[in-house]
């Protein structure tokens, strides 16, 4: 029995048992290749449920908006999964309100080809469920390929990379998708958003572009979960992971820390140690 | 092609402190070039946009009477364009665009009584239209007018010399009230503006109300009027969305279909009836 | 990069308030020199420095930012350093990642009795951003 | 006006005449697909791909513009007036998307001068669409792949030649001296036309939209429609007629401009009092806000549905909702309450 129907049963079972008053899953939408996220309140509606590689939205974020309506299912990746440790750990939802079904993932599609982060997915199988449906996933070589440019990235001058990633965030039309998108923003005024003073100028230009996504990427630092959400739900195909990637290797590298993989230790950035290197500090 | 998006030059004559709080207060604008003044006509229940370069715009109602010498506006330090506002002082110069929306329905008020309700800081274009409607060849041909005007405590009544006068004026019955009476000399009724309406109770048959306050005291004060026997076609709502260009085209201040600064900010409650309550 | 020399740059200086900024006041009252580059801000520590201060001194037209705080330990506060120090160290390598030049913003720890090596660390600052010539990335220009 | 046949090395010449003289943009070859780009010559415009990434909505109503700068005395000074720009290879949905945006910004006596003045410097030459994509719809809404509304000229691909439509008067000047058509090209673009038309099945009852939509506003049926919906800007950026923008002032060294960019009533903070009281506070009113307007809202204000079936608002969701399915489910939700 593959996955969906596995999915379909138990969300049938939770629902009918009244167990849980929603399955947060995916059903399937009028685009090929990419899946609808999907409220499940009653049995019928749970006979739509589906997975498969096209459902890559990250549905922790979903949780934060059907928070208040009791005791939620929410089917659960290995990305996923660890954006539950943090939203968890930031006390944005309850263990007990959150009923997780696990599942192994093989890596999900954009534009019919596997998403940049799941090609270098360390974690494909959740690493907190109350039930895993079906088989855990198999580990998947790391693609050298994105490893090697980012290696070849760090290389180039510094004029050469801003000149890179400016033009790259040139093309941001500041629709937000990337942080709609993204269970780890939650902020209720959003320091882009936020009017007075205007921190950050709404007019198209490369500086507060950039100043927008950086600081976006440091807000992430030791939380984000390299689900490639944002990088898929970009309009523009705006490369985001590379900033994403890159402060997660800073985090791993320094503080020997990664996001949501243990609920016992609470994200980097909200704790310390005197040991912490400083040779950047004079 | 005349742009309406360019502000006209003002300068303020006067700043009057209206509360104790001092986040209150009214300017008085003058035309620096008079000949702005003949395509500046407008009516009570217009509004504005008022203009600091740099800063930005934002809308607010005309608080004076078409027949007085200056433009008033009352204005209270809420963000970033009201608190550069309130830095100015007299002589300073600024921009205005409009008069934009439109006014109270003067047309249908003659021979009727006309109730008017307002609440908070929002008497501003209800003092322009109870100075306009208090003019002679207006005043004639109504019939009573009542206005009920209340705020959180005295020191939040604004134009106070000017509504002492109107206490003893006998064309008018006007009723201040204040949530809570902090002593002071002046003796106003104590309560909520919905509460002394009902105690004042207007008469409804052939009578106009002219509603504008915050959304929670629009929201009390309808039951109250229907009980009065107000149809909702007798009673007429200014209300305030967020604007951002006066001319019906960014889109913001929608309610439904309609927008509140083209087909409004007046609207009558028969026509809201089949609106969203978006406001 | 062109020695520029009538270049003089513009640098903020974000200091905290109970060690750096009782540094500089102490280099000032020893009547020790150092350039007139840096504008300083006060701040009650190190830990209150939010990134997008240094980002926003940038757009701004600020050519280099300092951000200086007590020695780890020394915190008026306890913790603000530490917390501080995770902080700037992913701002460091990102800013890095991102193109800014190294020395365009520079962290440091200054104590109150340090007058004599605040002074020269606002002399290195200043030459090594001196070298660098004006800031133009980030740079916000109308 | 007589319709014309242009082949394609004409074509081409015609465009490298126009591009010594105006600004020339055209769908040019992007990562998957095309997107909109200012060209040099003709062998840049790649036509191939079904649409542009983004709408031509830029060229008339662009994401952030200057509407006013002030001297050091504060007065407002207008900034120059638009060049001359020819939009060449914009499809028949985008066309018309142009003009619902010119009937809305010009209408009802109060006209935008900035819209107005790109208006008029502006040369559109659209091309028929013979291929179709998933997303489109714009036959649903009694649009066509082939019409020709907000064109000066209409061009249909027949294979060895293009057929050429004049749509105005700047239309018949550009194409004056070419070869007429004979009727063998327009049956060929009669047969290419119901071809295409076929491939976009699905219809939208517009009329009972218009009597229905009203009645449904204040339905729970929103809640359960708008749940997937993140409010983001993606839909609305993309949406060759959305129209909202947002008014801001910037001061950047001393001298200060007035902005008009792209604002989305998707936005939590879109319809924010000052007070903070927000009447959409709730991500389902602001779905239903951009859903409505799009089907109902406009029909009020101008008479047209402002919808007008590109499909890129499906493409481009990053939870994968179709308007589409959503209009369906109110339709039949419709149904349902009647009976």
């Amino acid at each position: 029995m593959n996955r969906s129907e596995i999915l379909r049963r138990r969300a049938k079972e939770l629902l009918s048992k009244g167990e849980v008053k929603m399955v947060v899953g995916y059903c399937a939408s009028s685009q090929p290749g990419v899946a609808q996220p999907f409220f499940a309140t009653t049995p019928e509606q749970a006979e739509q449920l589906i997975f498969d590689a096209t459902c890559s939205q990250n549905l922790a974020n979903f949780l934060l908006k059907v928070k208040n309506i009791g005791r939620v299912a929410v089917v659960a990746k290995g990305c996923d999964s660890r954006s539950i440790v943090v939203l968890l750990q930031e006390n944005q939802i309850q263990r007990d309100e959150v009923h997780i079904l696990g599942v192994g993932c093989e890596g999900v599609i954009q534009n019919g080809e596997r998403s940049v982060s799941c090609r270098v997915c360390e974690y494909p199988n959740p690493l907190i469920y109350d039930e895993m449906l079906g088989e855990q996933a198999a580990q998947q070589a790391a693609d050298t390929a994105i490893r090697m440019a980012d290696e070849d990235f760090t290389r180039l001058t510094p004029d050469e990379r801003w000149r890179v990633l400016s033009e790259e965030v040139s093309r941001c039309i500041r629709c937000y998708a990337c942080r709609q998108v993204c269970p780890n923003c939650y902020c209720p005024v959003c320091f882009v958003d936020a009017s007075m003073p205007q921190l950050v100028g709404r007019t198209h230009n490369i500086s507060d572009n950039m100043v927008f996504h950086i600081m976006r990427a440091l807000h992430m630092a030791g939380r984000c979960v390299e689900c490639g959400s944002c990088h898929r739900a970009c309009p523009m195909g705006i490369d985001l992971m590379r900033f994403n990637r890159r402060v997660a290797k800073i985090v791993k590298e320094r503080f020997n820390a990664v996001a949501g993989i243990d609920i016992t230790t609470p994200p980097a950035l909200t704790r310390f140690s005197p040991e912490d290197a400083q040779e950047f500090i004079k | 092609m005349n742009n309406p998006y360019i502000p006209i030059q003002m300068r303020i004559e006067r700043v009057t402190v209206e509360n104790d709080a001092r986040d209150l207060k009214t300017f008085d604008l003058a035309f620096v070039n008079e000949s702005d003044r003949e395509n500046f006509k407008f009516i009570p229940g217009q509004f504005a946009f008022l203009s600091i370069p740099g800063v930005g715009e934002a809308p607010f109602g005309i608080a004076s009477a078409p027949h007085e010498p200056v433009i008033k506006f009352t204005v209270k330090r809420v963000g970033v364009f009201t608190t550069a506002l309130h830095e100015m002082e007299a002589g300073a110069g600024l921009g205005m665009r409009g008069p934009w929306g439109n006014s109270y329905p003067f047309e249908i008020m003659p021979g009727r009584d006309v109730v008017i309700v307002s609440g908070g800081f929002s008497f501003t274009t209800l003092r322009a239209t109870i100075a306009h409607l208090l003019l002679p060849e207006n005043r004639r041909n109504l019939g009573k007018i009542t206005a009920i005007y209340g705020a959180r405590s005295p020191g939040e009544l604004l134009y106070k010399d000017e509504i002492r006068q109107w206490e003893q004026n006998p064309d008018l019955h006007l009723v201040l009230c204040v949530d809570r009476l902090n002593g002071g000399d002046w003796p106003q009724k104590e309560g909520l503006v919905p509460n002394v309406l009902r105690e004042v109770g207007p008469k409804a048959d052939n009578a106009v109300a002219l509603v504008c306050g915050p959304p929670i005291m629009i929201k009390y004060t309808h039951p109250v009027l229907k009980e009065l026997g107000f149809k909702p076609d007798q009673v007429y709502l200014s209300l305030e969305n967020r604007m951002k260009c006066g001319i019906g085209k960014c889109g913001h201040c929608n309610i439904g279909p309609k927008y509140v600064c083209k087909d409004g900010p007046v609207f009558s409650y028969a026509q809201l009836l089949n609106l969203p309550a978006e406001y | 990069m062109p020695e520029t020399a009538q270049f003089e740059p513009k640098i903020v200086a974000f200091l905290c308030n109970w060690c750096s900024y009782a540094g500089a006041d102490l280099a000032g009252i020893s009547r020790m020199h150092y350039p007139p580059s840096i504008r300083v801000i006060r701040v009650p520590c190190s830990g209150r420095v939010d990134p997008f201060f240094i980002l926003q001194a940038l757009q701004q037209g600020a050519d280099g930012v300092l951000v200086s705080g007590c020695h780890p330990g020394d915190c008026h506060y306890l913790t603000g350093n530490f917390v501080a120090r995770r902080r700037f160290a992913v701002l460091n390598d990102l800013l890095e990642f991102c193109g800014i030049e190294p020395g365009r913003v520079t962290f440091a720890w200054v104590s109150a009795s340090e007058g004599e090596r605040f002074a020269q660390l606002v002399k290195e600052v200043t030459e090594k951003v001196k070298k660098l010539g004006p800031n133009q990335k980030l740079k916000k220009d109308r | 006006m007589k319709n014309r046949i242009i082949s394609r090395d004409e074509l081409a010449q015609l465009i490298d005449r126009l591009v010594e003289r105006v600004d020339v943009y055209a769908p040019v070859r992007e990562k998957n697909g095309a997107n909109w780009g200012k060209v040099g010559s003709a062998n840049e415009i790649y036509l191939e791909a079904v649409n542009t990434h983004e709408p031509a909505k830029g060229f008339l109503f662009p994401r952030c513009e200057m509407i006013l700068k002030f001297d050091q005395s504060g007065n407002a000074v207008e900034p120059g007036l638009p060049q001359e720009q020819v939009v060449f290879g914009i499809r028949p949905c985008d066309a018309r998307a142009l003009m619902v945006l010119e009937r809305f910004f010009t209408s009802e006596g109060k006209t935008d001068p900035y819209v107005q003045a790109r208006l008029e410097k502006m040369t559109i030459i659209g091309v028929a669409c013979n291929r179709t994509a998933p997303a489109c719809f714009c036959l649903a809404l009694g649009n066509s792949p082939h019409s020709s509304e907000g064109m000066d000229v209409l061009l249909t691909d027949l294979g060895d030649v293009f057929l050429a439509e004049p749509r105005s008067e700047k239309g018949e000047k550009l194409i004056a001296g070419l070869a007429e058509a004979e009727v063998k090209h327009l049956e060929r673009r009669t047969e290419l036309k119901e071809r295409v038309e076929s491939e976009i099945t699905g219809r939208i009852d517009t009329t009972r939209l218009k009597e229905n939509l009203p009645k449904m506003f204040d339905d729970p049926v929103w809640e359960r429609l708008s749940l997937p919906c993140i409010n983001c800007g993606a839909c609305t950026f993309l949406c060759p007629t959305c129209h909202c923008f947002d008014v801001t002032d910037e001061t950047v060294r001393g001298n200060s401009a007035r902005y008009r960019v792209w604002d989305s009533c998707q936005f939590a903070l879109y319809s924010r009092h000052a007070s903070g009281h927000n009447p959409r506070f709730n991500p389902a009113f602001r779905y239903r806000n951009r859903v409505m307007d799009k089907f109902y809202y406009t029909t009020e204000q101008m008479g047209l549905i402002s919808c007008v079936g590109c499909g890129r608002c499906i493409t481009v969701c990053p939870a994968g909702i179709d308007i589409r399915q959503t209009v369906a489910t109110l339709l039949s939700f419709i149904d349902s309450t009647e009976r």
